[in-house]
């Protein structure tokens, strides 16, 4: 049998990886995707306490974990393409305009 | 009798402020709006003054109205002798400030008059309100508005000043919320006692804190007071203030706002903490005598007519808490009185700076001299209003200094004749730096061949400080129409604080029940 | 090693692979198509934890729409290659990096490596798994325990949608 | 009659009124100028009709106090603007009034042409009704309130030429003179409130007659009454131009002459004696003060009569012989001949106004020029104005008949009966330089030969300022027979007249009665000698070469310099009083202490978190990934925390 703690592992390190995806790319679009990553490595320990819990509230936050990447998609590229159109680039290195 | 004039007085600026917004599309349209609701406000406050029953020394006017229920906090205000008159000078002033602006505000003109109608009603709130609670609200909104009218109406360096004014009050007044908190707990846990912020009740409650506790009380409360007095040492923000406040500014900052510190003074750290005000009267009048000197002796040095009127303000501010702190009748009934006089003399030498920047954009006294020739009924003027401040006999400033220094001399709190002795030297010393500034701004011959082409005072000037005038000759020669209203009331107080000195006063703290 | 485990490693290793690939690849047409392969082999873990409709849903949804979205995007864009990230690594790299790594041992050491603390009573799934994980279990709650979250997803995509289609619209003249 | 006092205070406001709010409308000098004098010789009129009703009344029954209103009133103090009429304001009133009017009538033509004529008058007018205030009053208060007020009418009137300059030390314009002349009013007044306060502390009033008839019951040597009344004698070496506050009378020079005349001679620099004496039950209790009175005022007369040979501007002349003639009242004061000071206030108003008229009318003549070296041979241009001068000095010089001889050897005769020989024997020099230097002055301005320039006419003035040098002469001729002495078979009128205020204190003092009258005649024909050898020297002298005090200087140098420059009080008082003040108060208490500690410690406040955000700020890159980085190492720092 598979204990639990294989799948919050690999739900770790997949975290992990698009921690690391998040802090060293400079493609706002990969970034973007490494967000997509870590957001399923939280679905796949939701999913995983729901089996090894028999209760079904886990998969409904995936369920709805989806709706939110599906609507944080849809905004978040359509800023990608807000900000490729008025920078010509989606570098966020050249992007700083949050320091003031 | 008009039925809840209190409430009247208090909301009708703010509606004209209201209304002021309502009609910003035409400048004049909104400074007369503005000025309308400021003189029937003042109208309407006489009614405060000639309704007064001066033999009763209790709360009148009184109107209550449950606020917030959970804390017992409740819009709860009414007047007595001292805060009535501080009231009656307020509505005096606005209107005078109000037309005092008509052409040299241009800028933003409804927001300036709205401010200045806003303003009013907080000071009005801050004098009438018998709820510690509702005065911390009145006392931070006074803030804002003065904020903005330094803030956009300002001098050049008014950004500086506006900060510093703005931080120097919130440092007092935040140690003063904590005190207003703790003092409801207190309330709270005497027997049968519930969280209450309303001061007639804990005018009896308060007095009984232990000492220990009763001392850091009146500290965090005469902090807050303190600073806006403003008492040597903490008195720089004043001169920044003035100086880049426009005219309007500086009358009401000179003429209303420093009077919120001693009122504050009289109404909570005397009647809240007397055993306490005993320990520190000798300090606090010290402060006030070393105020006196200092602020005179720097004054005489400045080099800017309207930063020399500012540290006058200092040395005058000082009288006022050497009478406070004297703790006889005399003492406080002089120190009312002066508040009063300061408001009119020196709010009437921030008119005349203003008028006179206004025709020369320059208050350095050496661009002055002469001015008697080209412009005679300003100097007229002039002389009338320095004449008060260094308190001449037959104007309103000496009544006010001599019942101070007389009350003080004979104070058995005090005990010692040096504190006057040393506060009249002050008497000289005003003589020096405000004749000595009017020598050289007035006398002698011209400096500047711009003074040469200046005009005299229009019918709206003369006409803004003829009432004041006309007041500074009054207090001066019949001070007796205001001394009589407020007799009682600071005969009340006093009582109580001789009742503490002798030992009367019970005194338990919660441990010992 | 029983088969289960088998299927779970192999699904793990193309799981993470294609993550590390995925992060590390300068185009982001290569990156886009990694994700795509990692959601797959997430997918098929769910299917060893007896979630089907998720399964479905992840290929569907993630793999299908969104990441078809990414890469119409991309290619919209019309984007270079982004310099080989061995080129740019810097110091600020390398301390992520390292801070990251450091993340994922402090959040192992939580979890524990095969045993301790409440997940010690889960080392099997439950009984109930085979059964939660239907379709039709899955609608039954979704729209009777939790129909006021569902219905509000409804309007958290409408918002999206706006705000998609004004953000990404040219703009007014 | 006496209830009609508030009219006499009541006139000159109402003149003042109109001259000062309509007077700009009027510019009818005639008419402004009749309204202020006008107004004062009312005054004057009432005050006389008060006189003579109290002439018929019985001694007892002259005094009278006239509550108006309640002034100020405050827990337990009350004061009244209240009015006391009794014998002494009386007499002080009708001098005020009656030299007031005199005075204003000169100002017109004096004044003629001037662009503030309205303004003068108006002046004048508020000084007639502040000095009548002062002498009136009933309460120590309503006094101050004069008091200050001639003071202020002192400082307005000296600074009325406002852009004229006028030399002196630190002193530039005219205005600078009327600063210095209240600053150091100011000073004295300081010590006469203080005065007030310990009246009020002791005795829990401030009514002169409350006060009195609880001093009534007092022990000679009270040491509170020692302070009470020193503090008041402070106020009035202010006010009165005393050593150490004399030094402003001379600069007040600088007003117009008629102010010099009525404020600065006759009037207000008195109220000091008038106020001493008022008070003489108070300072019957204190023998120590009386006799720092009677040094001080000895002392200021012998040193102001030696400055006053040593200057060459006409008025500066008469300043020095005024601040010497009112130490000989204080003199008197001092060794409790009340009624002799009095006497001398009354005597000196007559000659010293008519002196000063009359140096006004001379320098009218010489269109401005007060240098008495450069005048010489007025006697013939101006014969009305020599003659009023000459009978002046020689009153003031102590000539028998004349009004300044009774009322000055009254006052040698007591300060050396019932004071010490010292004290007379300073008295005398002080009459003997004082006879030398008027008629060094005479001589020099009226006599010998021209030495003026040529493009100057002098001339004599018109009758509205004649006529006033007139009646003062005649006054200064006649003065002093209400107080010829006993001695000489006179019955001493205003002794008697002035006994019941003055009994009480001399109860207290019990001075011993002189019955010997040998020392009296000796002493008066000393002094008469005194005088008449002064004359003889000053005129002889400068007659014969009026340059002669080039030949003095050059043979006593230092001693001369030191007489011409005043003892060269005025530079030290600036450079140990003035100076370092305003040093001080620039360099240090504003520059350093204000700007630099009180606002260094606010500011710093405040750049100590600017500072700290400042320093925080470099975190905040604006780089979102940092940000991000900085989440991890927040989850780290969480998830150790959890661990450990």
């Amino acid at each position: 049998m598979v204990p639990i703690h294989y799948y919050l592992i690999l739900s770790a390190v997949m975290f992990i990886t698009g921690v690391v995806g998040v802090l060293t790319r400079r493609n706002a679009i990969i970034i973007f995707m490494c967000i997509e990553l870590m957001l399923n490595s939280v679905n796949l320990t939701f999913v995983a306490f729901s089996a090894y819990l028999g209760n079904e509230t886990g998969q409904m936050f995936v369920f709805f974990i989806m709706a939110v990447a599906a609507a944080e998609a849809a905004v978040g590229l359509a800023i990608v393409i807000a900000l490729f159109r008025n920078r010509q680039t989606v570098n966020i290195n050249d992007v700083n305009i949050l320091r003031w | 009798m008009i039925p809840h004039v209190l409430n009247v007085v208090l909301f009708l600026p703010l509606i004209g402020a209201a209304a002021v917004m309502l009609a910003r599309r035409s400048d004049s349209a909104a400074r007369w709006t503005g000025v309308v609701f400021s003189l029937l406000t003042f109208v309407l406050s006489l009614e405060l003054f000639f309704g007064y029953d001066a033999n009763n020394p209790a709360m009148q006017f009184v109107e209550k109205v449950s606020w917030i229920p959970a804390l017992n906090v409740s819009y709860h205000v009414g007047l007595d002798g001292i805060s009535m008159l501080l009231v009656v000078l307020t509505t005096f002033i606005t209107p005078i400030v109000l037309i005092s602006s008509w052409s040299s505000i241009t800028k933003n003109v409804p927001l300036y008059i709205a401010m200045m109608l806003i303003l009013e009603t907080a000071m009005i709130g801050v004098f009438s309100s018998l709820d510690i609670f509702l005065f911390y609200v009145f006392w931070e909104m006074i803030l804002i508005p003065m904020y903005f009218i330094i803030g956009i109406w300002g001098g050049k360096n008014r950004i500086y000043a506006t900060v510093k004014f703005f931080i120097y009050t919130m440092v007092g007044s935040l140690l003063m919320l904590i005190a207003i908190i703790w003092l409801g707990y207190y309330a709270s846990t005497m027997p049968g006692g519930e969280f209450t912020t309303d001061i007639t009740m804990l005018f009896d409650i308060a007095p009984t804190i232990p000492l220990g506790i009763q001392g850091w009380m009146f500290a965090a409360f005469a902090l807050s007071f303190l600073i806006k007095v403003p008492a040597f040492p903490l008195h720089t923000w004043l001169p920044d203030a003035h100086v880049e406040a426009p005219t309007g500014g500086s009358v009401i900052l000179a003429g209303v706002l420093l009077k919120m510190g001693t009122y504050g003074l009289i109404r909570f750290n005397l009647q809240l903490f007397p055993q306490a005000s005993l320990e520190f009267a000798s300090f606090l009048s010290v402060l006030g005598v070393v105020g006196i000197i200092y602020g005179a002796l720097v004054s005489m040095v400045q080099k800017d007519v309207k930063k020399l009127v500012a540290y006058s303000s200092v040395s005058h501010m000082g009288f006022i808490l050497l009478g406070l702190f004297g703790v006889t009748v005399t003492g406080l009934q002089g120190g009312l009185i002066q508040m009063v006089n300061h408001g009119l003399s020196t709010g009437a030498l921030f008119l005349i700076v203003g008028m006179i920047y206004d025709r020369r954009h320059t208050r350095m006294i050496e661009e002055f001299g002469g001015l008697a020739r080209q412009i005679p009924i300003f100097a007229t003027f002039f002389m009338i209003v320095t004449l008060s401040s260094i308190g001449l006999p037959g104007l309103n400033g000496f009544v006010g200094e001599f019942l101070i220094l007389l009350g003080s001399f004979q104070s058995d709190v005090l005990g010692s004749p040096w504190y006057v002795v040393f506060a009249a030297s002050g008497v000289v010393f005003a003589a020096v730096y405000m004749l000595w500034m009017y020598q050289r701004v007035v006398f002698g011959v011209s400096r500047n061949p711009e003074n040469e082409k200046l005009s005299d005072l229009s019918i709206r000037e003369i006409g803004l400080l003829l009432p004041v005038v006309l007041f500074i000759v009054w207090i001066g020669v019949y001070p007796s129409t205001f001394l009589d209203k407020t007799e009682s009331s600071v005969q009340r107080v006093v009582e109580k604080l001789e009742k503490v000195q002798r030992g009367e006063y019970l005194t338990t703290s919660v441990s010992e029940q | 090693m029983s088969s289960e485990l088998i299927v779970f490693l192999i699904l793990a290793a193309v799981g993470v692979l294609s993550g590390i690939l995925m992060i590390t690849r300068p185009n982001p047409v290569n990156s886009a198509l990694f994700l795509i392969l990692n959601f797959m082999a997430l997918a098929g873990l769910y299917i060893t934890l007896h979630a089907q409709f998720v399964a479905i849903i992840q290929i569907l949804v993630y793999a299908g729409a969104i990441m078809v979205l990414v890469l119409f995007v991309i290619m919209l864009l019309n984007l270079e290659d982004e310099e080989p990230l061995r080129e740019q690594m810097s110091k600020r790299h390398y301390g992520s990096l390292l801070v990251a790594l450091l993340a994922l041992v402090l959040i192992v050491q939580v979890i524990g490596w095969n045993s301790g603390g409440t997940l010690e009573t889960m080392r099997e799934q439950s009984p109930h798994a085979l059964r939660i994980g239907t379709v039709e279990h899955i609608g039954s709650v979704l729209f009777t325990e939790h129909v006021y979250p569902f219905e509000l997803t409804s309007i958290l995509l409408l918002a999206a949608i706006v705000g998609a289609i004004v953000m990404a619209k040219k703009r007014f003249p | 009659m006496h209830q009609y006092v508030g009219l006499i205070v009541l006139f000159p406001l109402i003149g003042l009124l109109i001259n000062g709010l309509l007077g700009w409308k009027i510019k009818n000098e005639k008419v402004i100028g009749s309204i202020g004098s006008g107004a004062v010789g009312l005054s004057f009129a009432l005050a006389v009709a008060i006189f003579i009703d109290m002439l018929g009344a019985a001694p007892e029954q002259r005094s009278h106090v006239v509550e108006l209103f309640t002034w100020i009133a405050a827990g337990s103090f009350k004061v009244s603007a209240a009015y006391q009429v009794d014998q002494l304001s009386v007499l002080m009133t009708l001098v005020v009034t009656g030299v007031g009017f005199l005075i204003h009538v000169y100002s017109i033509g004096y004044m003629h042409g001037d662009r503030s004529f309205a303004r003068f008058f108006t002046y004048l007018n508020l000084f007639i009704f502040a000095m009548l205030n002062l002498v009136l009053a009933d309460n120590y208060v309503l006094m101050f309130l004069g008091w200050e007020g001639v003071g202020l009418c002192s400082y307005l009137l000296i600074g009325f030429w406002y852009q004229k300059k006028f030399e002196g030390v630190t002193i530039t314009w005219t205005g600078d003179a009327g600063n210095k002349a209240f600053w150091v009013n100011r000073i004295g007044d300081f010590a006469f409130m203080l005065g007030m306060f310990l009246i009020f502390k002791e005795f829990g009033t401030l009514t002169f007659n409350e006060v009195m008839g609880q001093a009534d019951t007092m022990a000679v040597g009270n040491s509170t009454v020692f302070w009470i009344t020193l503090l008041l004698f402070i106020g009035a070496t202010g006010k009165s131009a005393q050593i150490p506050l004399f030094i402003w009378l001379p600069d007040a020079m600088a007003g117009p002459t008629p102010v010099s005349a009525l404020i600065h001679a006759a009037t207000m620099v008195t109220a000091g004696v008038y106020m001493v004496a008022r008070n003489s039950a108070l300072y019957a209790l204190a023998p120590d003060t009386m006799m720092v009175v009677a040094i001080v005022g000895a002392v200021t007369a012998i040193m102001a009569a030696s400055i006053g040979i040593a200057q060459n501007d006409i008025k500066k002349v008469l300043a020095y012989s005024t601040v010497s003639q009112l130490g000989y009242m204080f003199l008197a004061l001092g060794v409790g001949a009340f009624t002799a000071g009095i006497f001398h206030v009354m005597t000196h108003a007559f000659f010293k106004a008519c002196l000063f008229l009359g140096s006004g009318s001379v320098i009218h003549a010489m269109h401005e020029e007060q240098d008495i070296r450069h005048m010489g041979g007025l006697k013939k241009v101006m014969p009305y104005t020599y003659w009023t001068f000459l009978i002046s000095s020689f009153a003031i010089a102590g000539f028998p008949p004349l009004s300044g001889f009774f009322s000055k050897d009254e006052i040698l005769w007591k300060s050396f009966a019932d004071g010490s020989p010292i004290l007379w024997f300073i008295g005398a020099a002080a009459a003997l330089m004082t006879a030398f230097y008027m008629f060094r002055m005479v001589t020099l301005t009226f006599e010998g030969k021209p030495r003026w320039a040529d493009d100057k006419h002098p001339h004599e003035s018109p009758p509205s300022m004649t006529i006033p040098l007139i009646a003062l002469a005649a006054l200064a001729v006649v003065g002093g027979f209400v107080g010829v002495p006993a001695v000489l078979g006179g019955g001493n009128a205003i002794h008697q007249w002035l006994h019941p205020v003055f009994a009480q204190a001399e109860k207290t003092m019990a001075l011993p009665e002189h019955h010997a009258h040998t020392t009296e005649y000796i002493l008066m024909a000393i002094s008469v000698a005194i005088g008449v050898t002064g004359w003889w020297v000053g005129r002889r002298m400068f007659l014969k070469d009026p340059n002669a005090d080039e030949r003095i200087a050059a043979k006593t140098g230092f001693l001369y310099r030191l007489l011409a420059r005043k003892y060269f009080v005025d530079e030290a008082y600036d450079a140990a009083v003035v100076r370092p003040v305003v040093k001080t108060s620039d360099s240090f208490l504003f520059r350093f202490f204000d700007v630099r500690i009180i606002d260094g410690i606010v500011n710093g406040a405040g750049a100590l978190a600017g500072w700290t955000s400042r320093t925080l700020r470099v975190i905040q890159t604006g780089v979102v990934q940092n940000y991000a980085a900085l989440i991890v190492v927040g989850l780290v720092i969480v998830l150790g925390l959890i661990i450990l």
